[in-house]
Formats: C-alpha cells, structure tokens, sequence
C-alpha cells in the first residue's frame, strides 16, 4: 500500500507535511477567530437586548 | 510651492538631520560590510556593486519617514491640506526636497565609498550615473510609502517592509548596470529601464501619495 | 437583480450562510481524492523519481498565490470605486490565506530543489518574484493591522494593493531580466498539456480544483468573521452612545 | 461670505458624536461653540474645515476660504518666530508679516527658535498665523489655552480687527474670551443619541444592525 | 520595573511594531543583498556570515529610537525620572524589552535566512549562538546611544551613526565566529570575546545611559 | 511636610529666569504661580521637581515626594485609560486605581484607548495619575487647561481632597481654580534681572565677564 518514496522519502513527506501543517494552521486560526467573533457578538447581543427590552 | 521647499530644506539642515546622517549611514555600511565579509579584495569587488546600492536604499529609507510624520504630528499637515496649494504638489516637492538632502549626496560620496569596496575602475561612472537616475525614484516611492503611514506612530520599520518590496526593480536595474559596467558589457538597457520606472513613478506616485494622506488626516 | 446586491452585508450573510458548507464539502472532498490519488496510486517520474508527487501540493499552491493576489486587487478596486465594504472585508481576508498558499509554495519548491537542484534555495526568476510577493502580502497585512479605524485601513491597504501589484509586475520584469534561472517552464507546463503524462496531470486537475475550493471557503468564511467582527464593533458603538 | 451649516452630522472613529447641527455665520460676527469635554466640539470644527467628511448634511463655505487653527500650532521647533510666520505667509500668497507680529506682540522674540518658547508664547505665534493666511472664516479650537490675561486681550483686539474686516470666527472654547459681542451655540442638544432615541448610526454600521 | 517591562512589551505588540517588523527588515535585507549581489550561489555562501549579522545589525538598529524617544516626546520619561524606580533601572528594563522584541525574533529567524543565503550548512549552528550571545550587547549598546539623542526630534539617523561604531567590536566577533565555523575552525575565542563585551556593556552602560537621560531632561 | 524654596534662581536655555524665589508651602496648603507668558512658571516647576538644576538657592524637599504633571500627560495612545493608570501606580507601588478613576468620572471611558480621548478626557487622565503617585506634594503646571466647568471642579475636589490629607499642591496657572482658600505668588517681582541692573547671569557666562 505505502508507495516505495526511495531516496526522496524526506523531500516528499516533508512537503507533505509542511502543506498539511500550514493549511490546518490557517483553516484552525479561521475556525478559532470565527468562534471567538461569534461568541463575543452573541454576548453583546444578549446584553443589548436585555437593555431595550 | 518654493516655499514649502526652501522650508524642507532648511529643516532639513537646521535639524541636523538631512545632509550629513544619510551620506554617514551609507558610509558605515560601506564600512561594516568589510568588516562583516572580511578583507579579501576580489570578493569585494564583487559585491561591491550590489552592496553599494543596497546601502544607498537603505541611507535613503531611514531618512523617509521625516518625510510627513514630522508635519503630522505638530498639525503643519492638517494646514498644508487646507492650504491653497494642491496636495499632490505638497508630496512632489517634498519627495523633491528629500531626493535633494539625501539622494544627491548619496550620488555624490558614491564614488569615494566604491574606493572602500574595491569597485573596480571601470564601474565608477556607471555608479554614479546609475545612482544619479535611480535615487529619484526612491524618494517618490518613499515619499508614497510614508504618506501611507503618517497616521501611525513611529511607523519607521512598516514604512521599510512596506517601501522595500517596492524598491525591489530599481534595485535590480541599478546594481544590474553598475555589474554590466563592471563587467564591460552594455549597461544602457538596465539603465534606460530604470529611468522609465523613475519617470512613471515621479508622474503617477504623488497622486496615490496625496490620496493616502487625505484618507490618513480624516 | 445586480450582483452588487450582495456586496450588502445582510444579503452576504444569508446568501453565504447555505453555501459554505458545500464549498468546504467539496474542497474537501477534491483535496482529499486528489491527494490520496496524487501519493499513492501515481508511478514516479523517469527522471525526478517520487518527487514528482510534489508538484500535487507545489502548482496549485504557487498558483492560488498568485490568483489570491489577483483577488485582492479586484476586490480593493471594487471598494475604490464602489465603496462595498463587503469586498474591502473579503481582501483582507483574503491576504492570510494567500500568504499561506505563498509560503506552502515556497517551501515545497524549496524541499524539491534539494534533491533535483541541489539546493534547497536559488535566485531563481520565479521562486525570487514568490519571495517579493511574500513581502508584499506581509506589508499588506501589517497595513490593516497597523491602522485602527476600519474605513480608513481599508482605504490605505487598497491603495497599496493598486501600487503594489503595478511593482510587482515590474518586479518580475526585472527579476527575469537579471537571470534566467532554473525553475522548470515548459516540460511540465499547464498550457502544454500534451507534455504531462495523464497519470499526472489528472490528479493534478483534482488537486487545482481542491485548492481553489478551498480558496473560495477559506474566504468566504473570513469574510464572515470579518463582517461579524464590524457588527460587533457597531454594537459596542451603540452601547456606548445609550 | 455667510456660513451656513445645515444638519450637519460628525463623527469619530466611525462612531457619529454630533448630529443635526444648523446654524449660520454672518460676516463680521463670531460665533463660540460651548459643550462639555467630549461634545465633539474639535470634531465638528475639523469637518467644517473639510479635513473629515461629514456623515450627513453640508456646510455652504469651501475650506479654501476658513483657516483652521488647532491644539497643535504647526511650529517647526528649529525655525525662528519670523521664519515659521513667513513660512505660512508664503504658502497662502501674502508677503507681509510684520503686522501679524506686532498684533501677537512677537516683535521681541522674532529671531528666537520656536523650540526656546513659552507656552503661551507658542501660542502667540500659533494665532499670528492666522493672521497671515487672509482668509475670511476663522475656525479656532480653544484658542486662548495657557495665555495669560494681557495676551488673551490682544487675541481678543485681532479677533474684533478680523471681524470689523468683514471677516467671521468660529470658537469653541470653555474659558471666557472676553468677547461679549459674539453668539454662543451650545452643542449639548445637537449629542447624536443613537439608532434607539432616533438617532443615527455611521452608514457603514447601518447595514450591520 | 516589572510593570515597565510589561508594558513595554505591550507597546511593542500593540502599537504594530515590535516583533514583526525588526524581523521583516532582517528578512528585507537578506533578499535585497542577493537582488544586488547577483544570484550566484558561491559569492552568496563566502558572504553570507558577514552580511546576516550586518543585517541582524541593522534592524535592531532601526527600531532603536523607540527606546526613549516616545517616552519623551509624551512626558513620560520626565515622569518616570520622578519615579521610586532608579532611572538605570528604567534603562537596564527597556534595553531587556528592546531585546525580547528584537534581538530573540531575530537569532530565531537567522537559520532560514541563511538559506536564502546559501550559508553553507556548518555555519547555522554558529550563526545562532553568536546571534544569541551579541544581540544583547546590540540592545545595551543601541539604549545607551538613545538615551544620548534623547532630546533631538526624530534623532533616527543621528543615533545610526553614534551607535554603529560602537557596535564594531560585536560585529567583528561575531560575524568571525560564524566564518570560522563556517571554514571549521575554532570559533570559540571569538564568540567568548563576543560575550566578553555583552557583559561589559550590559553591567556599565544603563549607568551612562542613565546619566545622559538626565542631562537630556534638564 | 514643609516645602521650602530659598532663593532660587532657574535658568532656561543656560539663560536666568527667575532669581531669588523664595515660599513656604505648608502642608494642607495649596499655592498658585501666577505671571505673565514666559515669566518662567515651567521652568521653575521643573527645577523644583528635580529635573533640571538651580543656578542658586534650594529646595528642602527631596524630589522624591513629588509628583508633577506637565502639559504632556505621559499617556500612551495605545493602551486603554485604565491600563494607563495601572502602569503609574504600579510604577508607584500602589495598586488601586478605582479611587482616581472615580475621582475624574473616567469611570465609563475606562476601556478606551487614550488615543480616542478628546483633549479634556486626556487631561482628566493625566490627573487621575496624580492620584495613584501617593506623593504628598503636587506639582502642576496649568493643569485645568482644555476641562470644562464640570472637570474643572473635580478637580478641585481631588485637590481639596489632596490637601486634606495632608498633602499640599503648587500650581501654576492663568485662569481661576476655583480654589478660594489657595495662597497666590506672582512671579513678577523675580524676573532676573541681568547682570547691568545688579542680577546674576548664568554661571557659565559669568566666567568670561
Ligand atoms: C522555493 C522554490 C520554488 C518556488 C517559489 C516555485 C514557484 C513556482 C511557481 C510560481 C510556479 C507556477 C505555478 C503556476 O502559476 O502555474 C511553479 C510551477 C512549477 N514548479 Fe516550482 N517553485 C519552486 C521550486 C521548484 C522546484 C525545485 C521544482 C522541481 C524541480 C519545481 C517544479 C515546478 C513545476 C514542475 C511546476 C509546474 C510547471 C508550470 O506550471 O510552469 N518548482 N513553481
Ligand atoms: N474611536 C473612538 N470610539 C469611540 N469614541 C471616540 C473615538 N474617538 C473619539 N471618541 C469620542 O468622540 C468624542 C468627541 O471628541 P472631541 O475631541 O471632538 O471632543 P471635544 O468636544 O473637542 O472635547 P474637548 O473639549 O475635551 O476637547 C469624545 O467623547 C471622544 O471620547
Ligand atoms: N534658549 C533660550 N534662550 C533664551 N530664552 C529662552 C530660551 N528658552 C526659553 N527661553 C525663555 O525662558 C522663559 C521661561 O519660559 P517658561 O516656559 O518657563 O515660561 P512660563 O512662565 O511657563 O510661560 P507660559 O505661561 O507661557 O507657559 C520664556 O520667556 C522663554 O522665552
Ligand atoms: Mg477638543
Ligand atoms: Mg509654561
């Protein structure tokens, strides 16, 4: 099944694994920041509705 | 107009600033870079045209954010806006006046620096000439970079990673010219191409550069 | 019905809001065939051995980097002259993500040179022009960061976007001009299809398309976060006037 | 040239602080804006001077024609007293700075360094300045800050000298001038009171609620 | 002290500045040097010791006049020579924030760089410690020439040129030590001489510094 | 304790000032500085709090156990109100700053940056700061500049507050406090006077007379 990768097995899994790293890096630091957003505005929301009733 | 220049220039010299700190930055670049590489003669020679280039844009860069922070901060830019002087004028004669304090002395002490470097001889007049044609169109794209960041305080390191990558073709065409010079070969196309970027940066920058500023002051 | 309808907040949102998870369903999806195709059931190359499963993650990266940019600029001239504050959102969050795409590229090519040039790093025309696009991405993302009201960091960052990308053609110009270089053009070129052996070139297409979907959702939910970070700064606004 | 301000509405930081301000400037009159710390009071003057836009409404005056005098005076510390006047004397076309120097009673100091004044007497030079820009609309944010009571009386003759010219002021202060000719506008009633009292909201953040 | 430290970090992270920016300008010149030099590998990997630290050099450089000028120019200098904490305090805690925000970004960026450069591979090791152990001394030597032109407006360039020569002797030893482990031989005396003048500077200069302070203030 | 100034001289720019200034401060006391533009106010405040030195004559009070305020409020624009404050008093070794926010009504901006302050919240600011120095002797150089009435008595409150603990204040300034019980000084009568009228010039210049 695991493909033969030879002498370049360090090149290849390393591009590998930097790419995954650093697109999971970006794609986390969206979700994260999205649920951090989210969370504060439904905070201030709540509170702004409390206030005008 | 010739007011606001005569005034740039004479702050520029009042303050001790201006003249003598670019030209000495680009001396003690072309000191330390010796230092740093070590002594060996055709080494330098070199790299003496690339160094000598990256020293002058980098004499040039420290001396940019003087350029509007200064009149930012003690509210002569609000003025200068209201003024009956279009704006765009206001960041030409400024780019203008930094070109004359910092890029003609550059121009000027090349020479001597190259001494330091080992250039050989052959690459002294393509120096020169290339810095001559080159240097104005450091002080226009400087001068729209520090119009981007008047706003922000002490935005000396983001004006360098901002203004830098902009540097980046004059750069080549100038260090390029200088090599070929060196070299013996025909340096007019690099410098004919650096001219070009000179001439269409002076014509167009000062427009973004006034439309920066007039965003920053709201 | 214009498009420019949806360069209206709400209308963004809501017209988004249904889209996005099929857009990260087949960006997944794509990224997900086309790599597992493109690692385990592709030969290697007669001449670059297994390195060739690089060029999977290196093209679609170096291209998206390049596409990311072109966006941007689209997206700041819209603001410019149509004053959307939706597009001037969806170019700043869009810079992150390019420079990600940029930065994959970069160290991609990077590892590949080793083997195949010797060398993990050249002033080659095209990685040196990656490089100065690297800069200009960060410039630009320092820009927003540095200017704190919103409307005015727009503005600017749209200004330098327009500049920047009339340098960073100049740039490649020059760079081409100061060296000829390395990096593969033609024997693997996209435009000379017939060249690609279709073992590689299909999981390749898969990945392209896994990447630029991926592009689309990153963005578009970016863009989001960015729209909601704007409300709640107009909230907190509000509360404080009450 | 009459000033007309017409539901004008200013904001900062993207955040409206006054909204619906009307009023009119007469030549030959001045007119002094009042209002607590915070009104907005140096924002409305910098939007009327054209250096913001304003969110709503419109002001009938170019900004060509208004001199804006703000907290920062635009001094460059290494220029002298003379020099920094003909500076701006220069830029708006006027040669003559000796009448400007004898009003803020500079004569004394005109070969000294800005950066070797006083306060006040920074201040001093800062207002002479006004005085050489010839134009007709004055708009001052507080203008007599740290002088002292003999200068304030000459801020007070300029100001009358400027408005017996035809010219008009616009002041925001909180200390008295000592012109008792001049109208007061109080900005307290003109507070943008938010989306939920009717109030407006900046355009952007509009779209957003 | 502990407070001052912290809120100088919070500066720096705040105000857009601090970490990234010293790092871009490392990053900038080691791009901008091969764009000059001309991209051969083997003139790249002779110069490349000497030209990262000249860089590493150069960006604390730039940021140095944050040290004290914006303390000064919004009073707060004045207020924190009034303050229960000695002023060589101050000095010693702002020149160790200065680090953390430059100097340790930029002895962690070296390594890539040096890619960039062709440094060849025996070099990384040696290129680290030494930027470890001489950044410090760039800090110290960079608080004590800002606290000299503490009083003179946007001193930027003025400083550039009172500190370079002090930073010689580390540039020197550093740029050496790199080399020579580069070429494989005995780094060592080099980079304890390095040391040597990191200390030195760190337990004497925020005295002078602090002394200039005052003068300054006066 | 007892603030005593004996004949002092100050200098500014290596050229006197003031000469012979000589008060007594007494705790629980407040004294005004009053003079006209340039007489030397900030000079002389800034020599008392040790920032600059006499030519002649000294002050028994170590700067120490002083704090002054001078027209820069040492804010930074970056940090918030209270991160502001915080710094000050724990640069002062104290860790309350509820009381001084309460004491400027800085209560509802205490999130903002100092940035986005209008020019009186700025100055509430920086003397809130006073009151997280616990120093027992103030000095302030026109500190009600750009407050408006309602500031203006707060911070006659904070000061009658200051001097009732014990502490005491010397302030200069050109318009009215508000504080009925302070002593005034004008500093007319110390101008220096030059050498040829029988004054003293700077000690450096008196050695090549
Ligand atoms: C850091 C180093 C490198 C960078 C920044 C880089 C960048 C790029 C860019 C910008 C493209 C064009 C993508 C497009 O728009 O179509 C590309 C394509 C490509 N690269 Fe690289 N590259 C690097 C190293 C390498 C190396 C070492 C190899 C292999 C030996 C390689 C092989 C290829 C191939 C085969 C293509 C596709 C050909 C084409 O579309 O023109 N690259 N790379
Ligand atoms: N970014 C911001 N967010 C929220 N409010 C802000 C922002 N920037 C400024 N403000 C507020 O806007 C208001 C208007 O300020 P402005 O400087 O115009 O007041 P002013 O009337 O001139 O006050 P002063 O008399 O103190 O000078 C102030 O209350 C200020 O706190
Ligand atoms: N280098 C110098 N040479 C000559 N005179 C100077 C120099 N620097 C300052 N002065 C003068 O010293 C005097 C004292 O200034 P200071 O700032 O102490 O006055 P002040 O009483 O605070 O005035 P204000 O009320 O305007 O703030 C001023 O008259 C000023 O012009
Ligand atoms: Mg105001
Ligand atoms: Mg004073």
């Amino acid at each position: 099944m695991m493909p033969d990768l030879g002498k370049y097995a360090f090149a290849v899994l390393a591009s590998y694994g930097a790419s995954v790293a650093l697109l999971a890096a970006i794609v986390g630091a969206s979700l994260w920041q999205r649920a951090r957003v989210k969370a504060q505005l439904r905070e201030v929301e709540a509170r702004q509705e409390g206030r005008d009733g | 107009m010739w007011a606001l220049l005569i005034r740039d220039l004479r702050l520029a010299v009042r303050a001790g600033g201006g003249f003598g700190l670019g030209l000495a930055f680009f001396l003690l670049v072309a000191v330390l870079v010796p230092l740093g590489v070590g002594p060996e003669g055709d080494v330098l020679g070199r790299i003496a045209p690339g160094i000598l280039w990256v020293g002058a844009l980098l004499a040039c860069l420290l001396s940019l954010d003087r350029i509007f922070a200064l009149d930012f901060e003690d509210g002569s830019l609000d003025l200068l806006a209201t003024a009956p002087i279009p704006l765009e004028g206001v960041v030409a004669v400024k780019a203008l006046a930094h070109w004359l304090v910092t890029g003609v002395p550059l121009t000027l002490a090349a020479p001597v620096l190259g001494v330091l470097l080992n250039l050989p001889a052959a690459g002294y007049g393509w120096l020169v000439l290339s810095l001559a044609l080159g240097t104005p169109a450091l002080s226009v794209i400087g001068a729209f970079g520090a119009a981007l960041v008047v706003g922000v305080k002490r935005g000396g390191l983001l004006l360098s990673l901002l203004v830098l990558p902009l540097y980046v073709p004059t750069l080549i065409f100038g260090a390029e010219a200088v090599s070929r010079g060196v070299a013996g070969q025909a340096a007019e196309v690099p410098l004919l191409l650096m001219t070009g970027i000179t001439l269409g940066a002076a014509a167009l920058l000062p427009f973004a550069a006034a439309a920066a500023i007039r965003i920053n002051l709201r | 019905m214009s498009i420019w309808e949806y360069a209206n907040p709400k209308k963004f949102m809501a017209s988004t809001g249904w889209l996005l998870p099929w857009v990260w369903g087949m960006a997944g999806l794509c990224l997900l065939v086309g790599l597992i195709w493109g690692y385990f059931f592709t030969p290697d190359d007669f001449r670059q051995g297994s390195t060739v499963k690089i060029i999977y993650l290196h093209v679609p990266s170096a291209m998206m980097a390049i596409n990311a940019w072109v966006m941007m600029l689209v997206a700041s001239l819209i603001w410019l002259i149509r004053r959307h504050h939706v597009s001037a959102l969806a170019a700043k969050a869009a810079a992150p993500v390019g420079l990600t795409f940029t930065v994959i590229a970069l160290v991609t090519g990077a590892l590949w040179g080793q083997p195949m040039w010797g060398t993990w790093w050249a002033w080659d025309p095209r990685l040196t022009s990656f490089l100065i696009l690297t800069l200009f991405y960060l410039g630009y993302i320092a820009l927003w960061q540095a200017v704190e009201n919103p409307d005015t960091a727009a503005d600017l960052t749209a200004v330098l976007c327009l500049v920047g990308s009339v340098f960073a053609l100049l740039s490649r110009y020059a760079v081409l001009f100061w060296n000829q270089g390395l990096h593969q053009g033609a024997s693997l070129s996209l435009d000379k299809e017939e060249n690609v052996a279709d073992v590689f070139w299909f999981p390749l297409l898969v990945c392209i398309a896994g990447f630029v979907l991926l592009f689309v959702a990153l963005v578009l939910m970016r863009t989001r976060t960015e729209i909601r970070a704007r409300r709640l700064q107009a909230l907190i606004a509000r509360e404080r006037l009450a | 040239m009459e000033v007309r301000v017409d539901t004008l509405a200013v904001a900062r930081g993207g955040i409206p602080v006054l909204e619906g301000v009307t009023f009119r400037l007469q030549p030959g009159r001045a007119l002094i804006l009042r209002g607590p710390n915070g009104v907005g009071k140096t924002t409305l003057l910098r939007t009327i001077a054209g250096l913001q836009p304003a969110l709503e409404g419109r002001v009938s005056v170019p900004p060509e024609s208004m001199a804006y005098a703000a907290h920062a005076d635009g001094l460059k510390a290494v220029l002298t007293v003379e020099e920094n006047l003909r500076f701006w004397a220069a830029v708006h076309g006027l040669r003559d700075v000796e009448a400007a120097l004898v009003a803020m009673d500079l004569l004394s100091l005109r070969d000294r360094r800005a950066a070797n004044l006083s306060a006040g007497q920074k201040r001093r030079l800062g207002l002479a300045r006004l005085l050489v820009t010839g134009r007709a609309v004055w708009l001052l944010d507080e203008p007599t800050v740290s002088l002292d009571v003999a200068s304030v009386a000459l801020f007070g003759a300029a100001v009358r000298a400027h408005l017996a010219g035809g010219g008009s002021a616009l002041m925001a202060t909180h200390i008295d001038l000592g012109l008792a000719e001049a109208d007061v506008l109080d900005l307290e009633p003109f507070r943008a009171r938010g989306r939920v009292a009717g109030g407006r909201m900046g355009a952007f953040d509009e779209a957003f609620q």
